[in-house]
């Protein structure tokens, strides 16, 4: 530990230690899915959405077809490969501003004025009872659709939990001696803020987080078939699963285990960074 | 027969062996004080005994409680013991204590564990012996008592069932002297009179004196002198030893009273209700207080009386009810925001509960760094430690594996790190030895002389508080009672101040009779 | 934190939940306005056999409706009814509003209730097992586990378990709530329950279960808990759930609300008479009354359970304060 | 009544349990289309209707005369009719329903049948005397609607909720329970004109979910469902199951819209009907539970052939004629523009989302450049007039004029409010459908509707893809259903339920 880096305090006590082999290798899981992604176009076999009523239904394994083809014979590697694209950038970034978003929003309600308190947690109770749907419809009609769309939506709709969480965690911090000790040394109440209570929420919510990667790419699909921003048609992670539904029971098992692979491998390599960034030493006393 | 054998014990920390074979007895009806410098292994010793290891500790050797090995015992014989047979009050009471949980409800949990009595009755006897009043405090969650009460309910927590040993680890640095002789001879009466042995750990050697039978030196992770209490304090052996006799023996004269400066911080017929779940309490009631530039105020008074309330009116966190806060004759309460905040930077403040006062997750550089005023050289921050006496490379430890005194120092060091012009300091030193004690006391008056730092320092010890103060202040029941220069303190008349001056009479110091 | 405080706490949340409900009733109204589409046409082609309708058939039945009325207008005869209690009909099967509440809410509750409790409890106890076992390959397992269920939609777990328990080891019944003759009993409520307890949420459940009271494991009030010699158990629920269970606590007033409308796949795949798929289908054929309704009650309901966390939070630990507002900083 | 033991599962012999994912919001027979949906077809009853060709067949009626010029209709209806109730059946019941019809006007889609009705009148219990404006074919066909009871809706509105949860009417299965969401038990009447049904009850179970009516059938939580292609294995597979294919009369097609210039061109719009391999999407998305469709009538008995299947030489040689040149791949273009256009439907409708990929896939490679692009149902009702093609679904199994008069006909184009979405104009077929409406003349419908289909052929509105076939799992020893072309959805598999019983 005598090698620690000395850092102004002032900024987010984010401190990942990157000595430990899990944050490396969650990292290069992240970053081997982002070239995936980015190289799709080079490295998918086939056009993820063209069809091939001649080879429809392959298992995994099939020659030609590694992933085997779905019921109406598209590729699932290429679907896989172009899914990733959509997924990654809908997943992280909904989910990144989620996080953010609603860490803020919950960190102005618990250490704003009263009113300010009131308006953002009325305002997620409101927005909780609201089916995402509906949101998500007259948000589209009104900004039309795109991927920003569903960015936007997502976020949106699942600032919530995090926001009362950040919430929670700040209302039951703030009363803390150390807090104190911040104010006593003159700092203001964003200083004190940003310095001890948000850092202290962290862990709570940074293992949200990951769960919001995977709920960002699974809303993405429900949003695509509500036809904001990202095409149906186009593969998505999410869309393979909507899609393989009816087929998870009739044989076509993986269909669905594919992409759900996928999601659930992407949102673990996001936990173990989140945490490792937030934990630093996540002590609470 | 011993109820307590240790048996070359040996503690580990990372990089460095802290307890390097200790053997110890303590007898049946025996209170053995274990004496040694602050960050030598004491708390660490104690933690063993009830097999507590915190990260990266390791502990060898071997621990026997009335014969048998408490090493080896599995999980549930150990719960049969903890608490019942062995009783350990912690040095950080305040940390020890759930917060989300009232003390009767401590109390009563630990006598139903052990399926011991009626609760309510065994745990108010506890309260009681520890000079708390159950009526009031029995529903009062931990951290809405004072720092005196807090340490009080923790002892009563650890001697709820009558052990037969009982650790207590610096369980009287936050009593005044009434206080901590009433409790303290509660815990030796029940020692001698049960038959129950104490293991008294304590870097005071007044209280060592005056409480122990038998006095062990623990100096580099060695016992370095064992034997009767008044022996050991009369003819020490051990170089260790017979400095810290000597730095406590010795009545330093005060510095030469300041010139009394321009009036700094005041407060003005201040009142304070604190508003607990289940009671209110009048913490100041009209209380009038003047600091002036390089003077230095101590604040004296019974456990309870109002004084860390006091600090956090001076300190303008705290709003008064009634009465103002003034600072340079402006009421800190109508300034705005960012005046106020520009006066809480040069005010340096000791918290009581220096454990709790760190941002857990901050290392104690970064504790120390974030009171740096804007462009100071990070350097300082190693310099400051060196300057309370710690080693510069703790740095990068969180506070969290600090001694207790080891914590308080770097509480003092983040005080000082502002460059304040008054420094409130709340029970800065209770948790150090004399030596280190001396140390830090050697530092204010360089500050005060060299820069002209106020002062507001509360104690519990009166020779501190004539050590280091211009003018003493005598709070009790939330107001003041005696407001006096430190030199004429000997001739002050409330029965308050009275009180605290009989307790502490050094007198009472080295007793003579043994029973 | 007197009762007296409480009760100004408890008189402002009522104001605000006053707003809330009026705030949502207009807010569902606009919404549906922006959102494309319109319930004429939704109408018509259920009556129409599933084809589209034609356009001039959709206009004559808006304006029959009443919908091509501008927005306030409607907004106001909705409000003036619901006033005096009444909540409309439904525009597709012309029911009263009140009836199709009244037949799906009560199922809605019952399985909330039941997914809500049993996501609590697993959370809870998986939580700490994985925060508190030594194992690190218990932790790493149970943590796998977990991500696994958060990254799987609703709709595979559902089907997972209706595969397993229904038509492999055929126990539990695979849906609906009992036909003609056969009353309801638990065994229906198993497979919805589980659903929705071990769906998506459970994660987050788990997780914060694991780091609020991972992060308290050594804390020295838990040490001295030990060292009382407490039973393990006391340990545990007092001195390290307690303090550690306010992240998760908050989070749970939400997950009511994420339990009501995201039940959607879950009561289609278990056939389960519930309001979330009413609301679902509201939204599509821009039901406004019965939308606003059954948003309404949700709405009570999110307001209800994040009081009811807000108070838990405060109960669990004291040091928070109800009233809110830092003192002078 | 004699019961039958329990066979080990519970289900009781007498009662045979039905599970279907759709669930309708009325019963009400006139705010559905002809297609009505089982509960409505076991409890209400018409005038009319179809036997398992199809044709208009006595129901309530007992027989019936047309005047020569087709516009007076007089039914006798058969006697001692009553209402589940237990009232009498009377023509004036019959007179209240086909004016509660023709006044619901925009509330009941159903109500367009009833134009060219002048009068009804009910000069005796038994007597109903229908007058038209004008001839009108189909009328028969549409009296197949249930009638509505009287005494029960009389005052209120056609729309009235509660008759649509509790109706009253006089077929062969009176409706016990209706639990929204749930199910809907039926009991056999005694009442019913043709003597009780066999089976003692019915009961059908509301199972949305595909997958969920897959197990329930195989645990025996109901006897017989509605099943999805890609699960008829499971169901063949199982001894205990029959699987009933019934054809239907659902087809689907690329609608093209001809305001798009893409499409001016008839060579084009043959050329793409050239251009798909119809059997290898019915191999593909319904796993061969479905028909090439070519035209709107191949499930009637107006059919004509149509010489449209998968053809490449034509595709080109039509192509060239209309201007368009292609280089290898690449798509077919004239004056450097490549031939483009967009391909959508609803995005939340699978099947068709499958066959819009399938289709682009085929057309792609016919150097068609189709972008497939769905689009969410709210969406696509306010942009009828912008898509540029669409996979529609259409067609009814009864009268051909129902099913093809508002999709094709000019007057019913979509500016003028009509459902003829492409704005499809053609004076040859406009003239072949006014023709096959108003003769009452069955050869000469023939002949007009021959007429209709050529001047399709030859200027084809749609790429015709697929007619589907609905699929049911029944038990094995389940007798009485008989093949009979259905509606959407597979409505109408219960039309001779009164027929059915359990053999055992
Ligand atoms: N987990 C740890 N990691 C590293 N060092 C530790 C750890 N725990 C304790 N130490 C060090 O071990 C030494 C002994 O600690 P201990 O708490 O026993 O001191 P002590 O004698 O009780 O001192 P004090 O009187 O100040 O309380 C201290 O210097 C402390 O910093
Ligand atoms: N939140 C609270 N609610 C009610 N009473 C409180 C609260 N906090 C402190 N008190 C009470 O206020 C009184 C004054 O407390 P304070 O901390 O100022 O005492 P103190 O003089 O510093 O004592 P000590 O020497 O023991 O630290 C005590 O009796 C304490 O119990
Ligand atoms: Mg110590
Ligand atoms: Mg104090
Ligand atoms: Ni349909």
């Amino acid at each position: 530990m005598a090698g620690e880096v000395v850092r102004r305090p002032g900024f987010l006590a984010v401190a990942v230690r990157v000595r430990r082999p899990g944050v490396w290798a969650a990292g290069l899981v992240l970053v081997a899915l982002a070239v995936l992604a980015v190289a799709a176009p080079w490295l998918s076999p086939y056009d993820p959405t063209a069809t091939d009523t001649a080879s429809t239904s392959l298992p995994p394994g099939s020659p030609g077809h590694p992933l085997g083809t779905d019921t109406v014979g598209r590729d699932l590697l290429s679907r896989m490969l172009h899914g990733a694209r959509t997924s990654l950038l809908v997943g992280l970034a909904a989910a990144a501003i989620t996080v953010v978003a609603g860490t803020l929003l919950g960190a102005l309600a618990a250490a704003g004025p009263r009113w300010l308190d009131e308006l953002v947690a009325r305002t997620a109770d409101v927005l909780l009872s609201l089916p995402m749907l509906v949101v998500v419809l007259a948000l589209a009609a009104v900004i039309g659709p795109s991927p920003g769309t569903v960015i936007l939506a997502v976020a949106a709709t699942s600032w919530m939990p995090v926001a009362l969480v950040a919430r929670a965690e700040l209302h039951s911090q703030r009363e803390r001696l150390y807090v104190r000790a911040a104010y006593a040394l003159g700092l203001s109440r964003g200083q004190v803020l940003w310095r001890h209570l948000l850092p202290g929420a962290f862990p709570p919510i940074a293992s949200i987080a990951a769960f919001e990667v995977g709920h960002a790419i699974l809303t993405e699909s429900t949003l695509s078939f509500l036809g904001v921003g990202v095409p149906p048609n186009r593969p998505s992670w999410g869309n393979l699963l909507t899609e393989a539904q009816s087929h998870l029971l009739t044989g076509e098992w993986y269909t669905v285990a594919f992409p759900a692979a996928a999601v659930v491998v992407t949102i673990m390599a996001v936990n173990v960074l989140a945490t490792a960034a937030a934990r630093g030493d996540g002590r609470a006393w | 027969m011993s109820v307590l054998t240790l048996r070359d014990l040996t503690v580990d920390v990372p990089g460095r062996r802290v307890v390097d074979g200790l053997s110890l007895e303590v007898g049946a009806g025996r209170v053995v004080a274990l004496v040694g410098p602050s960050g030598g292994g004491k708390s660490l010793t104690a933690r063993s005994i009830v097999r507590l290891h915190g990260d990266g500790v390791r502990t060898g050797g071997r621990v026997l409680l009335d014969g048998t090995d408490v090493l080896a015992l599995g999980p549930r014989e150990l719960r049969a013991v903890r608490g019942r047979r062995i009783g350990y009050a912690f040095q950080d009471a305040a940390g020890s204590l759930n917060p989300t949980v009232t003390v009767g409800r401590h109390l009563a949990e630990t006598v139903r564990a052990h399926a011991a009595g009626d609760p309510e009755r065994l745990g108010a006897e506890a309260l009681r012996r520890c000079g708390l009043d159950p009526g009031t405090l029995w529903s009062a969650y931990p951290f809405e008592l004072s720092g005196g009460q807090v340490q009080r309910a923790a002892l009563a927590l650890a001697t709820v069932l009558e052990p037969e040993l009982l650790i207590a680890d610096e369980v009287t640095t936050a009593l005044d002297p009434v206080t901590q002789a009433a409790v303290l001879d509660a815990v030796r009466a029940q020692a001698v009179n049960e038959g129950r042995a104490v293991l008294l750990i304590t870097h005071d050697l007044a209280v060592a004196g005056r409480w122990a039978d038998e006095i062990a030196v623990l100096s580099e992770g060695r016992l370095v002198e064992h034997g009767p209490a008044a022996e050991v304090l009369q003819a020490p052996e051990a170089a260790f030893t017979r400095a810290l006799v000597s730095a406590s023996g010795t009545r330093r004269e005060p510095p030469a009273a300041a010139p009394p400066g321009d009036p700094f911080r005041a407060v003005r017929r201040a009142r304070r209700v604190l508003r607990g779940r289940a009671r209110t309490t009048v913490a100041l009631d009209g209380v009038d207080l003047d600091v002036g530039t390089g003077e230095s105020v101590a604040v004296v008074g019974r456990s309870g009386s109002g004084k860390s309330t006091l600090v956090g009116l001076l300190a303008a966190l705290d709003r008064p009810d009634e009465g103002a806060v003034l600072a340079a004759d402006r009421d800190v309460w109508r300034l705005d925001g960012r005046s106020r905040r520009a006066l809480r930077r040069e005010t340096g403040l000791v918290f009581q509960d220096a454990a709790a006062s760190f941002d857990p997750r901050y290392t104690v550089e970064r504790v120390v760094a974030e009171a740096l005023p804007k462009g100071d050289d990070r350097r300082r921050v190693a310099e400051l430690l060196e300057r309370v006496g710690l080693d510069p490379a703790m740095a990068a430890r969180r506070p969290a594996t600090l001694s207790g005194g080891e914590r308080q120092r770097v509480a003092l060091a983040r005080a000082l790190a502002a460059r304040p012009r008054l420094l409130l300091a709340d029970e800065p030193t209770t948790g150090l030895d004399v030596l280190a004690q001396e140390r830090v006391l050697t530092l204010l008056d360089d500050l005060r002389r060299e820069e002209r730092l106020a002062v507001v320092f509360v104690t519990h010890d009166l020779r501190v508080a004539r050590r280091v103060a211009d003018r003493i202040v005598v709070l009790a029941d939330g107001r003041i009672v005696e407001d006096l220069p430190a030199a004429a303190l000997d001739t002050a008349a409330h029965p308050e101040t009275r009180a605290l001056l009989t307790a502490s009479d050094p007198a009472a110091t080295f007793p003579t009779f043994r029973s | 934190m007197g009762p007296v405080v409480l009760k100004g706490f408890l008189i402002r949340r009522a104001a605000t939940a006053f707003a809330v409900v009026v705030a949502l009733s207009a807010l569902c109204f606009a919404l549906l306005d922006v959102a494309p589409g319109s319930p004429a046409a939704q109408i018509l082609e259920a009556r129409n056999g599933g084809r589209p309708p034609a356009p001039a058939a959709v206009a004559a039945l808006e304006r029959r409706m009443g919908v091509d009325d501008p927005l306030p207008v409607r907004y106001a005869r909705w409000l003036g009814d619901a006033v005096t209690g009444d909540l409309g009909v439904s525009y597709g099967s012309g029911r009263p509003v009140r009836d199709v509440l009244a037949e799906t809410v009560p199922w809605t509750v019952l399985l909330t209730v039941a997914a809500t409790v049993l996501s609590m409890a697993g959370a809870v106890a998986v939580g700490l097992a994985a925060a508190l076992t030594r194992r690190v390959r218990l932790r790493r397992g149970v943590e796998a586990a977990v991500f696994v269920l958060g990254g799987m939609p609703g709709f595979v777990t559902s089907l997972l378990l209706l595969y397993v328990f229904a038509a492999w080891l055929r126990v539990l019944p695979s849906g609906g709530v009992g036909g003609p003759g056969e009353p309801f009993d638990v065994s229906y409520l198993v497979l919805p329950a589980l659903a929705l307890a071990f769906g998506h949420h459970f994660g987050t459940y788990v997780r914060l279960v694991e780091t609020g009271v991972g992060r308290l494991r050594d804390a020295p009030h838990v040490d001295n808990a030990r060292v009382r010699g407490l039973p393990r158990r006391t340990v545990t629920a007092r001195h390290l759930l307690r303090p550690g269970m306010v992240p998760f606590t908050a989070r749970l007033g939400v997950g009511v609300g994420g339990l009501i409308s995201g039940a959607y796949a879950t009561e289609v795949i278990f056939s389960w008479p519930g309001v979330g798929r009413e609301a679902i289908l509201a939204a599509r054929g821009h039901d406004y009354a019965l939308l606003t309704a059954i948003v309404l009650v949700t709405g009570l309901i999110v307001v209800a359970a994040n009081l009811v966390g807000d108070l838990a939070v405060a109960w669990l630990d004291p040091r928070v304060r109800l009233s809110g507002g830092v003192d002078g900083r | 009544a004699g019961c039958g033991g329990g066979d080990g599962g519970g289900a009781n012999r007498d009662t045979f349990t039905y599970a279907i994912g759709d669930e309708p919001e009325t019963l009400n027979p006139a705010l559905q289309d002809e297609h009505t949906d089982p509960v409505t077809e076991l409890v209400f009853r018409g005038l009319t209707r179809h036997d398992a060709a199809n044709k208009a067949v006595p129901g309530l009626a007992a027989s019936w005369r047309v005047s020569r010029d087709g516009r007076e209709y007089t039914f006798t209806l058969r006697k001692g009719l009553t209402w589940h109730d237990g009232r009498p059946l009377t023509s004036r019941d019959v007179r209240f329903t086909l004016d509660a019809v023709r006044r619901a006007g925009a509330d009941a889609p159903l109500s367009r049948n009833f134009r060219a009705v002048e009068t009804v009148e009910a000069p005796d219990d038994t007597t109903v005397r229908v007058r038209l404006s004008r001839p009108f074919a189909p009328l028969l066909d549409a009296l197949a609607v249930g009638v509505l009871p009287e005494h029960v809706l009389r005052g209120k509105k056609i729309t009235d909720a509660d008759f649509g949860r509790r109706p009253v009417g006089a077929g062969p299965f009176r409706l016990v329970a209706f639990k929204p969401g749930r199910y809907a038990e039926l009991e056999s009447f005694g009442g019913y004109y043709e003597g009780a049904p066999k089976l003692k009850k019915i009961v059908i179970k509301y199972v949305p979910d595909d997958t969920a009516r897959l197990v329930q059938l195989r645990n025996g939580e109901v006897d017989a469902a509605h099943v999805q292609p890609q699960q008829a294995a499971k169901v063949r597979g199982d001894d205990d199951l029959r699987l009933e294919v019934h054809p239907t009369a659902d087809y689907r097609a690329l609608m093209l819209n001809m305001k798009q210039p893409v499409f001016a061109d008839r060579r084009v719009r043959q050329a793409l009907n050239y251009a798909v391999d119809r059997d290898a999407i019915v191999k593909s998305v319904v796993l061969g539970y479905g028909r090439p469709a070519t035209g709107p009538l191949d499930e009637s008995p107006f059919k004509i052939e149509a010489p449209f299947k998968l053809d490449p030489a034509k595709v080109n040689e039509l192509m060239r004629a209309a201007g368009y040149t292609r280089d290898g791949n690449a798509p077919w273009s004239k004056g450097g523009t490549p031939l483009t256009f967009e391909l959508s439907t609803f995005a939340e409708d699978s099947l068709r989302v499958a066959i819009l990929n399938v289709a682009a896939t085929q057309l792609k490679q016919q150097g068609f450049n189709v972008v497939p692009k769905p689009q969410p149902k709210e969406w696509v009702r306010s942009h009828w007039g912008d898509l540029q093609a669409f996979v529609v679904g259409w067609g009814t199994p009864y009268d051909a004029d129902s099913s093809v008069f508002g999709p094709f006909h000019s007057s019913e184009a979509l500016d003028k409010g009509g459902s003829n979405y492409g704005t499809y104009a053609n004076a040859d077929v406009d003239r072949a459908l006014e023709r096959g409406r108003d003769t009452m003349d069955p050869a000469e419908r023939k002949r007009a509707y021959a007429d209709f289909q050529r001047a399709l052929i030859e200027d084809p509105p749609f790429v015709w893809i697929t007619y589907l076939q609905t699929l049911n799992a029944v038990p094995a020893d389940l007798t009485g259903p008989r093949r009979r072309t259905l509606g959407h959805h597979g409505y109408g598999f219960f039309w001779n339920a009164e027929k059915w019983a359990r053999s055992s």
